[in-house]
């Protein structure tokens, strides 16, 4: 297979099917057995209008961030299309329709603010649409044909995916659909018959391929529902709604069930409930939900009840920005609570890990008995990736949970020290283990008892069960790294892609780089950042926040000052800008 | 020549110089075409301008959701709260300034599920504050979950076998809650709305507006304008709302009279 | 001989044989002497007992309060939480093992102020909690400031002049929100709890057991022993509790009377 | 005046009387004009049985920690007595019942166990106040009397005091303890004539004193009433209640009002609320419900609204010790919030500062238009120390809210760019600034806007603000320090009394030791703090929290890593325990 890294975006209004385009894309070229990372942004009012946008960044090598510069941009609507113009690789392809549904005068033109180098491709797309199939709707699938066309994708992939995407309407939606994109395709065989590329030339359907196209919200819920979720408590709540959404839906095919509470409040006291009584529960959320579910946090890390909270990061403080993404919550997460009150807390950095991290955090929360905590942001949570289908194992799934010794019966003691800090957990049910758990401080039966030996030595248990986890929570991992490095890069969350990407580039340039990622954000494996941060002349930490909330939190793990690069632009991290910003760092070390 | 556009302008300015749309913000509101949310905004904004209040004494509070907006589309001032926290927040700004007018405004989420545990409290302590919420029985800004007044059975994407829990009436919570002034209203009535304010605004504590209304976007079967329209109907002839009991029963035995269903007929 | 002394110690053997204080944990609750708490904590010890539940298939949901303690005074599995988050605890942990019988227990602020969003919505859902709520009309364990229940002009450390908000009613309140068994007792009067309680468990819904009880340490002159002695009295002869209306008009006219308000007769 | 430095404790049963006896102590020297630091103790349990101790420490110079060994024990009750003896100084003189109102048992009596060194004054209580006042009620005062006696001190202190304490309940009342006391005083003079002291000899009532008895939570609800509070909003909890009651008393006598609300949730609400008005508003909390407040209080961040929060901290996580001291919230307050919610944070280290600090921060959070936190804790909200009686200047007391200009009258700008990040805020009510206050991203005019332009600035506004708080925010005070120092300790809070004297021990032993005082937790002057750190060979930071909580913030200012101290025992910090660290300390750099 030739080298591919292809970055395509469509374009229009809401109502002009933009994002079944892109849609339709990604599905094609993931079937193409392609890696495929896609992102799409639609406005963030209800009433419905406004630009949509897809990206789909195509590539033969695994995708692991977001394409910046589009060599191919679908417009269906050419004035919201104008806004897409600087993110135009030079040479973009632009496909567009010549024959527009309504005129379009100078100061709403696309043609007039293209790059020179721009390779334009005027396509009738509603008029072929009408005569091919008898409607305009179909539009947005002539454009696509004419896009597969003058690409050299095989139509048979698109055909497929067209198939499967509509094939529940039945078989005439499907037919008409596919008389659209034929018309488009068509027309740019013939038409641009001398322009033709063949930029995915020998793609082939690869219907063995183990890739499915995710959200990372989807992930998550088929994290939740593999692990056997029994109870979903939550509150509507933007980007995590459709975590709720997908749980609604299967769920309860499997027993569960999901309950759609009052408010946060509820939902982490219900949470909390269901695991007391001895049930998988978790519960969804984002920056104002999950401040309000602070309290009850403090409660599940005093009282050691186990708790599986997502907390799917959005632009904040307060309401702030519902629909964008930020990393700026991790104070909160690690911070948040009054008391000494450290819990676990652990953020994927991409699809994939969504689903295994999910999977293991109710392991976590099972065996050390405390709120584990899963960040994600509107990102993570909304790009779809098209990953190695995720299973779990029976291992993976199993119940972790320490029980009590048949021999504790009657005399058992609920919060018994132990060198891992961790105690027996009897389930309500259980004959000769009855005891009651609190939010007071307690004596290992749970009686309250606020004497200075107490305290002392029950906050010491339950700070070294989060060290006795670090055992079972994934270690920092090097990429692209060595011995010693000009520049160390330390990421998580959904940056992580484009340091990845960034170190890359720097790396096939000659350049001394390499990044570390960070899963388990607390406790931490200091030992390893510290090792990686000693052997890193410049240590560089870029996050999607302003006040450095990881590099708060490990800069002092080494003695020389930490670089930081923060954006709070809502919008995911380019790789550019780190790429620049080490290239920075590099020209500094060189003087 | 009259063309429509012109005719239109002209309608417009005329308005704008009767001083109708003075309580309206600049912003254009986001909400979708055809909401029952504009009959409650021409409502409240023809009560301001009736009443002559001076723009800078009022203020308008706001929650979250696509009513939560509310406080972006009033020209008085506003403040756009967090979810759920209308009514502690128009308390604070009412005692600190009782020469102000306030009005919280909220969806059915944003009071009575989030926000549920603030309305019995500003009802018992009967701060001066207008509360309308606006109960179209589904979570409109986040696209269509069902709400606390959702009737059972109901299907959205995150209830797609049907909801299982009965719906709460917000008027009967108010009553009791002992608020002071109760009124039951209809979106589709801007008029009857400025009516109802218009009398509750001299109610010296606190005063409900409980306001029926459509989401035409996320509901197409409950509180459709259709349903609503059939449903709905003025209370009984000789209806006395000083009675508290005979509030009680009025709206135990029908859910969809409209107009003031309670008033203590406190002065100030 | 038989001392006084002996004579106790035959009876408590001869109470504990017979299984009456299996529910009551080792650990002598702390509420002052007096307290009305006792009462409550007898009544559904008894029920516990009567019924002959597995007190390993029982879990005791409370608050943080002089009646949140009860967890820790109870033998069953018991979790003691923040204040005012018993229902949806009891929630999850209902759904989670249909089979645990659920006591969720707290006093008139952990239910009626801090909590006072979760109880409509519990009662909405028809989850199959029993909840007793002590009601004092104080808080007890902060010493004695006004809960939502005071009456007008309550006298505290917090409310020197008197306070000035109304009370709420948690019997009405259930009724409003759909409640599908709603009993109001006297904690002066454990067998009627025990009996209520027995009834209420069959219930397959949420029960609501409004517990009218006595703060003697910080309350001297509304719910005392004495007022609450003379006040209180049985449900009208031939009361109908299965009829809602009924229960409304009986709830409105008379704040003391005593028994099963409400039961909409569900089975399992 | 002979150097005194002298710690008396009085413990007895509730209901004998202690808490009185120990308050008429404290106001007896702070009347002879002698530095006071009490703290009482008492049942966490309502119903009232249990034990009360008090703990009064009067020296002739200024008292800044707790006295750790009791010179004098007052026993009203032998057998809760018992519990004190480890904390008798060698040669403590112990004061008890001679005719105890019930038999003391072997294994319940208080002699038996005493050191061998315990000058013993064995008192019939009870008996004499029965013949001089028909009552034995007034036994505490009785042992009062025969402790003043074997002191020294001038009984005329005491009447004094005790005339005020009773005066209200009138002079049938006051002869009555005054008989009692007398009774207890003669006793001593004749019984023990050849073993009376002059420990306090020429001391004298100094009515003059500018001094005042003060609780820090007695300080903190006059400071309110100082700086003109209009509205206090609140929700009881241990140990923020007093403040709550205090005002609730004096507020509405100058035409405010005290509303308990249905939560804590709420009480911010109203406070945001209130401030948004024009009004001074408060609140005051603890941890749990502190934590309720954290998506309110980045609300206050984001639309800018001022509000002051008291956090009265207590042992935790969760409900925690409700009646224990502890410096466990300080993560929550600087970090608590989702998104980059930076926000003020001040901690009052004595009772002077109480008020000082929270007349301050009406000024703080309306010039700086964000909430600002007060992090106190238990031992500091309950002891009592004989202040200078605190007044507020009038330029103190001052609105330091920045109005917007007359100008921009019709064309205002609520979010207006400024270089220091502050915008005018106009109040309701101010005809032709109408504008509407938001926690959404925002424009200058306070239009929802989530562009990365748009964010980027304002984020930065947001935080340019906090650092432009820092010139009005106390700065970090160093004592007893000098140009190096071999170990430099860093302290906050209600800790730092016990720094600053175990500092002063040991320095006067000859050491080369200093501390630094935080008051500033956020934003930090970090310059001030790094240079400290720096010319200090070892840095101490002790905290009574587990997790080293200012540690943590502030440990990456210097490149050495910082020793921690952390004692979660619900106790103040001992002082001894300190000076013990330091020395091992300087041991360690001596070898
Ligand atoms: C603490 C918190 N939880 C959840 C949300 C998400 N949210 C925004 S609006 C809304 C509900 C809207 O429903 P409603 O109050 O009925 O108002 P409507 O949109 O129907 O007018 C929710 C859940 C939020 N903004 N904050
Ligand atoms: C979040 C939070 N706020 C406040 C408190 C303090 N608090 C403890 S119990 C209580 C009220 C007790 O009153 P009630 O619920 O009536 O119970 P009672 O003591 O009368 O039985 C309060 C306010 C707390 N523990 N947590
Ligand atoms: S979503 Fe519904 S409630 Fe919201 S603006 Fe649209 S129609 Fe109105
Ligand atoms: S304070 Fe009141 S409610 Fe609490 S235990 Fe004592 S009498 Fe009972
Ligand atoms: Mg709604
Ligand atoms: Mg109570």
């Amino acid at each position: 297979m030739t080298e591919v890294d292809f970055t395509v975006e469509v374009c229009g209004m809401a109502g002009d099917g933009t994002i079944a385009v892109g849609g339709l894309i990604n599905e094609a070229m993931s079937l193409g057995a392609f890696s495929v990372l896609g992102f799409d942004s639609y406005p963030a009012e209800i009433r419905g209008f406004g630009r949509c946008v897809t990206n789909s960044r195509i590539g033969s090598s695994e995708i692991v961030a977001l394409g910046e510069q589009a060599h191919a941009l679908i417009s269906l609507n050419d004035e919201q299309s104008r806004s897409r113009v600087p993110f135009l690789a030079e040479d973009c392809m632009v496909f567009f329709d010549s024959a527009p549904p309504t005129k379009v005068t100078e100061d709403k033109s696309l043609l007039s603010v293209l790059p020179p180098g721009a390779q334009i491709f005027g396509i009738p797309f509603g008029n072929l649409a009408v005569s091919a199939a008898g409607s305009a709707r179909g539009r947005n699938l002539t454009a696509l044909g004419g896009f597969a066309a003058v690409c050299g994708i095989s139509p048979d992939l698109f055909r497929e995916v067209i198939g499967k995407k509509f094939g529940s309407k039945g078989d005439h939606i499907v037919s008409v659909n596919l008389k659209s994109f034929d018309a488009g395709y068509e027309y740019s065989k013939s038409v641009f018959a001398n322009r033709l590329g063949n930029i995915f030339s020998d793609v082939e359907s690869n219907a063995a391929s183990p890739r499915v196209m995710l959200s990372g919200n989807q992930a998550i819920g088929m994290a939740a529902i593999d692990a056997g979720l029994k109870l979903y408590f939550g509150y509507p709540i933007t980007p995590a709604t459709p975590i709720m959404e997908y749980l609604a839906k299967y769920l309860p095919k499997q027993g569960g069930r999901v309950v759609q509470m009052e408010d946060e409040i509820s939902s982490i006291a219900a949470v909390l409930g269901g695991f007391y009584a001895g049930a998988r529960a978790m519960t969804a959320t984002s920056g104002p939900g999950f401040a309000l579910m602070t309290e009850l946090i403090t409660h599940g890390v005093m009282a050691e009840i186990p708790a599986v909270i997502i907390d799917a990061q959005r632009g904040g403080p307060s309401t702030g920005l519902p629909t964008k993404t930020e990393q700026s919550d991790l104070h909160a997460a690690v911070f948040g609570g009054p008391g000494d009150s450290a819990r676990i807390v652990i953020a994927p950095t991409n699809v994939s890990e969504c689903y295994y991290f999910v999977l293991k955090s109710f392991q976590l929360a099972e065996k050390y008995q405390t709120p584990v905590i899963i960040l994600t942001d509107f990102f993570l949570d909304n790009r779809v990736e098209n990953v190695v289908a995720p299973k779990a194992s029976e291992e993976q799934k199993a119940c972790s949970n320490v029980f009590p010794e048949e021999s504790s019966k009657d005399n058992y003691q609920r919060y018994h020290y132990s060198s891992s800090g961790i105690s027996p957990r009897a389930i309500p049910g259980m004959e000769g283990f009855n005891f009651t758990a609190t939010g007071l401080e307690h004596t290992e039966k749970g009686i309250p008892d606020y004497s200075p030996e107490t305290h002392s030595r029950m906050t010491e248990k339950r700070h070294q069960k989060l060290f006795s986890a670090l055992v079972d929570l994934k270690e920092p991992e090097e990429f692209l790294s060595g011995d010693s490095l000009d520049v160390g890069v330390i990421g998580w969350g959904s940056t992580f892609g484009s340091i990845v990407e960034a170190v890359q580039r720097l790396r096939k340039s000659g350049f001394s780089v390499g990044a570390l990622k960070i899963s388990s954000i607390f406790p931490l494996h200091s030992e390893i950042i510290r090792k990686f941060m000693a052997k890193s002349t410049v240590v560089l930490i870029p996050e999607l926040n302003y006040e450095g909330q990881l590099a708060n939190l490990i800069g002092h793990l080494d003695s020389k000052p930490v670089e930081r690069l923060n954006l709070v632009t809502g919008t995911p991290m380019p790789t550019s800008v780190i790429q620049e910003r080490i290239y920075q760092l590099m020209e500094v070390l060189a003087q | 020549m009259k063309t429509p556009a012109r005719v239109l302008v002209e309608q417009v300015r005329n308005i704008r110089e009767s001083g109708r749309f003075a309580a309206r913000s600049n912003a254009l509101p986001t909400w979708c075409p055809g909401c029952g949310y504009f009959g409650i905004h021409q409502g409240l904004s023809d009560c301001i301008a009736e009443l002559g209040l001076s723009l800078h004494d009022v203020v308008t509070v706001s929650g979250i959701g696509c009513a939560g907006r509310y406080a972006f589309f009033s020209s008085t001032y506003g403040l756009h709260m967090v979810h759920g926290r209308t009514l502690p927040t128009a308390t604070g700004i009412k005692l600190a300034n009782p020469r102000l007018t306030v009005f919280a405004i909220g969806g059915d989420g944003d009071g009575l599920a989030i926000g549920a545990a603030h309305f019995p409290h500003i009802a018992r302590r009967n701060i001066n504050v207008n509360y309308l919420l606006f109960d179209n029985s589904i979570y409109g800004l986040t696209k269509g979950q069902p709400s606390p007044t959702s009737p059972v059975g109901s299907k959205t994407k995150a209830s797609p076998y049907g909801t299982l829990d009965s719906p709460l009436n917000a008027t009967l919570m108010a009553l009791t809650y002992g608020a002071s002034f109760v009124a039951r209203l209809f979106a589709g009535d801007p008029k009857g709305i400025t009516k109802a304010l218009i009398e509750g605004i001299k109610n010296p504590g606190f005063s409900i507006f409980h306001i029926y209304t459509s989401c035409v976007t996320f509901d197409k079967t409950f509180k459709t304008w259709t349903n609503l329209k059939k449903w709905v109907h003025p209370l009984p002839k000789g209806y006395d709302p000083t009675d508290m009991r005979k509030a009680f029963d009025e709206v135990l035995s029908d859910d969809f009279s409209m107009g003031i269903i309670y008033n203590r007929g406190e002065q100030l």
